[in-house]
């Protein structure tokens, strides 16, 4: 193994302490951690959206030698226009490039979430209840009244009273064991992360782990 | 005239790109990747007034001295290392005989990557296992039916997707057994929860899009 | 106190230079000893129980130490866990094991190294699969890092099945395509074309023409099979709303556990062939694959984790009921 | 019932005349693998050839894909007679040229049984014509040791042309019409002074609270709008609500920082700060460093988040917009210095973590809704109750689906849950 390997499962092992060590409480190492965290992560984004931004989807493809694009420009001018802010007299310049972002945002996301999210789970939700075994109808009528009940407690401009509040008090159930369910497998997610530091620590630094 | 433009863009646009979804003729159907790429050229070039503001709020803890301010230095050392690195890594690459990206294995700003920002990153992230525990034994009290609901699907859960669910419940034959459950909680409550949700989201976004495009919430644009 | 920091720091790093340079490798408990650890662990909880009831609730931080010790002494154990095959994960199986020989399969690789020690196993029972029966694997990735998990993943089944080095030639069995930015919009792309978005490997830089496994390979139509590790957006979800729902992609998944409730209503509604969740999902597939690896490793600490929180929960909830009993 | 017979005959005229016509390619494939196991093609005896020749595909149609931009065709064919199981035919080949007389190209290939194709490296308006030949092969050891086509008639011309308004798309504008409209109507009848119930909204109430014990304290508030950038509507809806809540607490005079992760963010959150301050009448109170960049880093934002939170303890937190795996570090995190924490969040995942840690979450729609809320203003809460009305739509069609779907109605040959179908 070489030196700079070496000393790389060093360093790194040096700065999964100094995470860990958060845990038992707010420390000078977690927080020389913390900072060189903040500023190499910051430094990697930014040199991440220097080549794979502005040179990959703007200078390769307004300089391609076969078919140029024009329309990365437009991006060019908004930026620039962006960066005014960095001025007091003509920052007011830069709500333009937010508007037109939160504009194409509004405008495109409403139909993507409209059509992935509602429409394409309603669809999901029609089909027919009787089918298959004993239990797959219970399976199927559950889905559909599930569905129903947890969308009527997301009704705001009805009291949730009498048999109304009666199918919102069911549909907070599901919506409750939804969370459980995320939950649980999220536990185990976050515990197989923590494994892998482990393994890290244990297993290739230390190399007790067989 | 420094609010009427803005909203007259936010509404211009926003329409388009309703409209453009139901126009496969060019240029409509091209809206959809043009916008992607003009929305990460814009934020590549907004990144500077991230970064400067970082760098600027840590010089000036140093220049008065403010508590932490070694860790302030820190952060700049830091970030300029990175940069210097990925921009030499860039260059050297584009005019090198074999060309290779910045990020290829071998190089230093990968180094970087995997042996420091790699395991700061993955660790921060490890510590969820710790803060997961912590809210279980702390948070997790069956008060009501709701939260008693969510405790019995995070248990079955739990245990049916390791094998010591199957281990505590072998006596039982297979379809009743623990990991079963927990797939039909998985497939059938959940889907429905997810489902209500999902929908739910849909309406709230298109209704808070449609405020956007009319120029009814229009607080981004700040004052005059 | 800062002094006290300074003593604190000093005492760990000793720790941690003496298990270095000192500790005889690897370290492994004999059942004996394994079980003694399991009823010392089991008799500790009984402790914080009674704490507890008592009225005494332990500290976040001893909460945080038996987590460590749950995660990290089964490591040194060594039990097998008897794993049952869930039908997600079995879905996902027989996509793979219907293929003829020279099929060809996608692999995309949506997520970085804070994801691996869940996808990395499934990835690497994936390629020994398919390296075994003459599948022909194309990778490429949403994320940036997600390519170079694919090498890392290769190189590991190399490691440890040495033939593989002289029967997998990479461009006839394998090709790595890269990253490419532009989240589901890729996918769109790739509809029409994978060589107007990957115009070239990333392993040894060929053209896409020049690539063996590539040739007749212009987009979806002509892949067998996909499957798709995934941590996050774009992953899963970006997948089967474009490349599963526009061009009929045959699509299994691999998620982080986190990721994988989301993608059950796919399941269900077949738009997803199979699925593979979190790191039993992983260690599934490596028994039905017969490709054991780290997941089935790591399942015993996973499972032991799970106990742990398990427990808290019931400890906390027990007493919890003790005083709202007392208190009326 | 004569047609089809008509019909029947004539393909099987036309499918006999087209075998004589075209002659039967012949061809083997170069393969110079070393590999022992393949049999040299001059070894293959010809008479054992003509009889592994598959019958060509016929009836071969092509045109041009409907609801695009104009890049594909759609080629589709009668399968070979020879298609079965275990028959002749094991892989169609797409041909195409730019004349009738060719020469042909080999575009791309499918399976046995299948019969259709969609070439989608068309070129919009250019003329094309396609052949459909059917392959058979041999193989040993992933090559083939000999190989042979038959080849149908060709079809064509045709080109690829775009349409002004995808019709596949019907359904999804007439709903997006009728929700739209619902929530306009709402906005602006509430504005010509029609009221609505709105119930309360736990999380939304409490934010007043929050705020006054943050006053009462002495103490700060933090808000986190999420790690996602401004192409999130979440990320919008956080920055509206976050313009209620610093309004709120300028008027308390308490100071809020929000720290974020991405630069667009901290330009727009800080517009709405500042414009927040000066509502109230107090510009001059807001500084700019309120607003502050950290690091585009999910985790690292969420690592310096944590050491601003144990040491500055705010007395309340809201974490609001879209959050990832960080949501339960921050929330715990809060939880330890006692911080009154208000979540929000429309990731699924997330939710659990935000109930179990904070004092209130806001879910999904919730979230939505909030500034609206917030604001009282009588517009935007008429956009609540247009929201609602879209809800009831979508329940009384699920309530309709399922009844039809489950009685196996149909409606003029289609299924009702096809209105719903998404292309």
């Amino acid at each position: 193994m070489g030196f700079w390997e070496q000393f790389g499962i060093w360093l790194a092992a040096l700065f999964t302490i100094g995470i860990i060590s958060f845990l038992y409480k707010d420390n000078v190492l977690y927080k020389a951690c913390e900072a060189i965290f903040v500023g190499v992560s910051a430094g990697y984004w930014f040199v991440v959206y220097y080549w794979d931004m502005l040179y990959k989807k703007f200078y390769q493809q307004v300089t391609d030698p076969v078919n140029p694009e024009w329309y990365p420009w437009l991006g060019v001018i908004l930026g620039v226009l962006m960066l005014t802010r960095l001025s007091n007299k003509i920052g007011w310049l830069s709500r333009w490039p937010l508007a037109f972002v939160v504009g194409a945002t509004a405008g495109l996301y409403m139909m993507v979430y409209f059509v992935s999210n509602a429409i394409v789970q309603i669809q999901g939700t029609i089909v027919p209840l009787a089918e298959g075994t004993a239990g797959d109808i219970i399976a199927n009528i559950l889905v559909a009244a599930g569905t129903f009940c947890g969308l009527i407690y997301f009704f705001f401009s009805k009291e949730h009273r009498g048999a109304f509040g009666g199918a919102a008090k069911i549909g907070i159930w599901f919506l409750m064991i939804t969370f459980g369910a995320s939950f649980g497998y999220t536990v185990m997610s976050r515990m197989s992360l923590m494994i892998g530091r482990i393994d890290f620590l244990f297993g290739r630094w230390l190399e007790l782990i067989p | 005239m420094r609010r009427e433009i803005p909203i007259a863009i936010t509404f211009i646009v926003g329409l388009a790109y309703v409209i453009a979804y139901f126009i496969p003729h060019p240029p409509f159907n091209h809206f959809e990747t043009w916008f992607t790429d003009w929305f990460v050229i814009i934020a590549a070039f907004a990144i500077w007034l991230g970064a400067l503001n970082l760098l600027k709020i840590s010089a000036l803890k140093i220049a008065h001295k403010r508590s932490d301010w070694p860790f302030a230095a820190l952060i700049i050392i830091s970030f300029l290392v990175m940069i210097s690195i990925g921009f030499i890594e860039g260059y050297r690459g584009i005019y090198a005989d074999q060309p290779f990206q910045f990020r290829d294995p071998g190089t230093a700003f990968d180094w970087m990557y995997v042996n420091v920002y790699m395991p700061l990153s993955a660790t921060m992230f490890a510590l969820l296992a710790f803060f997961v525990a912590s809210a279980s034994y702390r948070a997790f009290r069956a008060r009501n039916l709701e939260a008693t609901l969510l405790l019995l699907a995070a248990f079955f859960v739990m245990l049916g997707r390791v094998p010591i669910g199957d281990i505590i419940t072998s006596w039982l034959p297979y379809k009743y057994q623990m990991s079963q459950w927990a797939a039909w909680i998985m497939n059938v409550p959940n889907t429905a929860g997810q489902r209500a949700i999902m929908i739910g989201i849909a309406l709230g976004l298109v209704s808070t899009s449609l405020r956007i495009i009319l120029g009814l919430e229009r607080s981004y644009l700040g004052g005059e | 106190m800062l002094k006290k920091e300074l003593i604190v720091s000093a005492l760990i790093a000793i720790a941690f230079l003496i298990a270095k340079f000192l500790l005889p490798k690897p370290i492994q408990f004999s059942r004996t000893v394994s079980v003694i650890i399991i009823i010392l662990l089991a008799l500790l909880f009984f402790f914080i129980f009674i704490l507890t009831v008592k009225g005494k609730y332990i500290g976040r931080r001893v909460v945080f130490l038996l987590v460590g010790i749950a995660l990290l002494l089964p490591f040194f154990m060594q039990f097998t866990l008897p794993l049952q095959i869930s039908p997600e994960v079995r879905g996902a199986y027989d996509g793979l094991a219907s293929l003829k020989g020279g099929s060809k399969v996608l692999a995309s690789f949506d997520y970085d190294p804070a994801s691996a020690p869940e996808l990395q196993p499934m990835a690497e029972a994936f390629f020994k699969y398919c390296f075994d029966n003459d599948i022909k694997v194309i990778v490429m990735g949403l994320w940036p890092q997600g390519a170079q998990q694919a090498n890392l993943a290769v190189e590991a089944a190399m490691e440890e099945t040495p033939r593989y080095r002289d029967e997998i030639q990479y461009g006839e069995d394998w090709v790595n395509l890269g990253f490419q930015a532009g989240n589901e919009f890729v996918i769109v792309r790739m509809g029409e074309s994978f060589k107007a978005m990957f115009p070239r490997d990333i392993v040894k830089n060929l053209p896409y023409d020049s690539i063996p496994v590539l040739k007749n390979v212009r987009n979806f139509s002509n892949i067998d099979y996909s499957i798709n590790f995934s941590a996050g957006k774009p992953g899963t979800v970006e997948w089967v709303q474009v490349a599963v729902d526009r061009y009929n992609l045959n699509m299994a998944a691999g998620n982080t556990a986190v990721q994988a409730p989301m993608a059950y209503p796919y399941l269900k509604a077949k738009q997803l062939t199979g699925l593979m969740g979190g790191m039993s999902g992983g260690a599934e597939f490596e028994k039905i694959t017969g490709k054991f690896g780290k997941a089935t490793t790591y399942l015993l600490s996973q499972s032991f984790a799970h106990m742990v929180v398990i427990v808290l929960i019931l400890i906390g909830n027990f007493a919890f009921f003790r005083e709202r009993m007392r208190d009326k | 019932m004569t047609v089809t017979v008509l019909r029947l005959l004539f393909t099987l005229l036309v499918s006999v005349l087209l075998f004589f016509l075209f002659p039967h390619n012949l061809t083997a494939q170069d393969d110079t693998s070393p590999d022992s196991l393949i049999v040299p093609v001059e070894e293959v005896d010809t008479a054992f050839m003509a009889q592994q020749t598959p019958q060509a595909p016929f009836n071969i149609v092509a045109k041009d894909r409907p609801n695009d931009a104009g890049e594909a065709i759609i080629v589709s064919w009668d399968l070979s007679p020879d298609d079965y199981s275990g028959g002749k035919v094991k892989e169609y080949l797409i041909l195409r040229a730019d004349s009738p007389e060719g020469p042909f190209e080999e575009l791309g290939n499918t399976t046995q049984g299948l019969s259709e194709f969609s070439d989608n490296q068309a070129e919009r308006g250019k003329q094309y014509y396609y052949k459909i030949a059917a392959l058979n092969y041999a193989r040993v050891n992933g090559g083939r040791t000999w190989h042979i086509t038959s080849e149908s008639a060709v079809a064509g011309p045709v080109h690829a042309y775009a349409q002004w308004f995808n019709t596949g798309r019907l359904n999804i504008f007439i709903g997006i019409f009728i929700l739209s409209g619902a929530i306009t109507y709402f906005i602006f009848a509430s504005k010509s002074g029609k009221k609505f119930y709105i119930r309360k909204i736990a999380g939304i109430e409490e934010v007043e609270n929050a705020v006054g014990r943050a006053t009462e304290m002495g103490r700060s508030i933090y808000y986190v709008p999420g790690i996602n950038d401004m192409d999130d509507v979440q990320t919008l809806a956080s920055i509206n609500i976050l313009g209620r809540v610093a309004r709120i607490a300028a008027g308390n005079d308490t100071r809020i920082d929000v720290p974020v992760s991405r630069s667009m963010v901290m330009v727009t959150a800080r517009e709405i700060v500042k414009e927040s301050y000066s509502k109230v009448g107090r510009p001059d109170a807001f500084q700019e460093d309120q607003v502050r960049y950290l690091t585009d880093d999910q985790f690292g934002y969420a690592a310096a988040i944590d050491g601003l939170f144990v040491r500055e303890k705010p007395a309340a937190i809201f974490l609001i917009g879209a959050f990832f795996a960080e949501s339960l570090i921050m929330a715990e995190t809060g939880n330890s210095i006692g911080a009154i924490q208000i979540a929000g969040t429309a990731m699924p995942s997330q939710l659990p973590f935000f109930v179990a840690a904070c004092d209130y979450t806001l879910i999904g729609e919730e979230m939505f809704a909030a500034s609206a809320y917030l604001s009282r203003e009588p517009k935007l809460l008429g956009s609540i109750k247009g929201q609602d009305v879209g809800k009831a739509l979508f329940l009384v069609a699920i309530i309709i689906g399922v009844l039809l779907e489950t009685f196996g109605v149909t409606l003029f040959g289609m299924e009702f849950s096809d209105i719903f179908r998404a292309r």
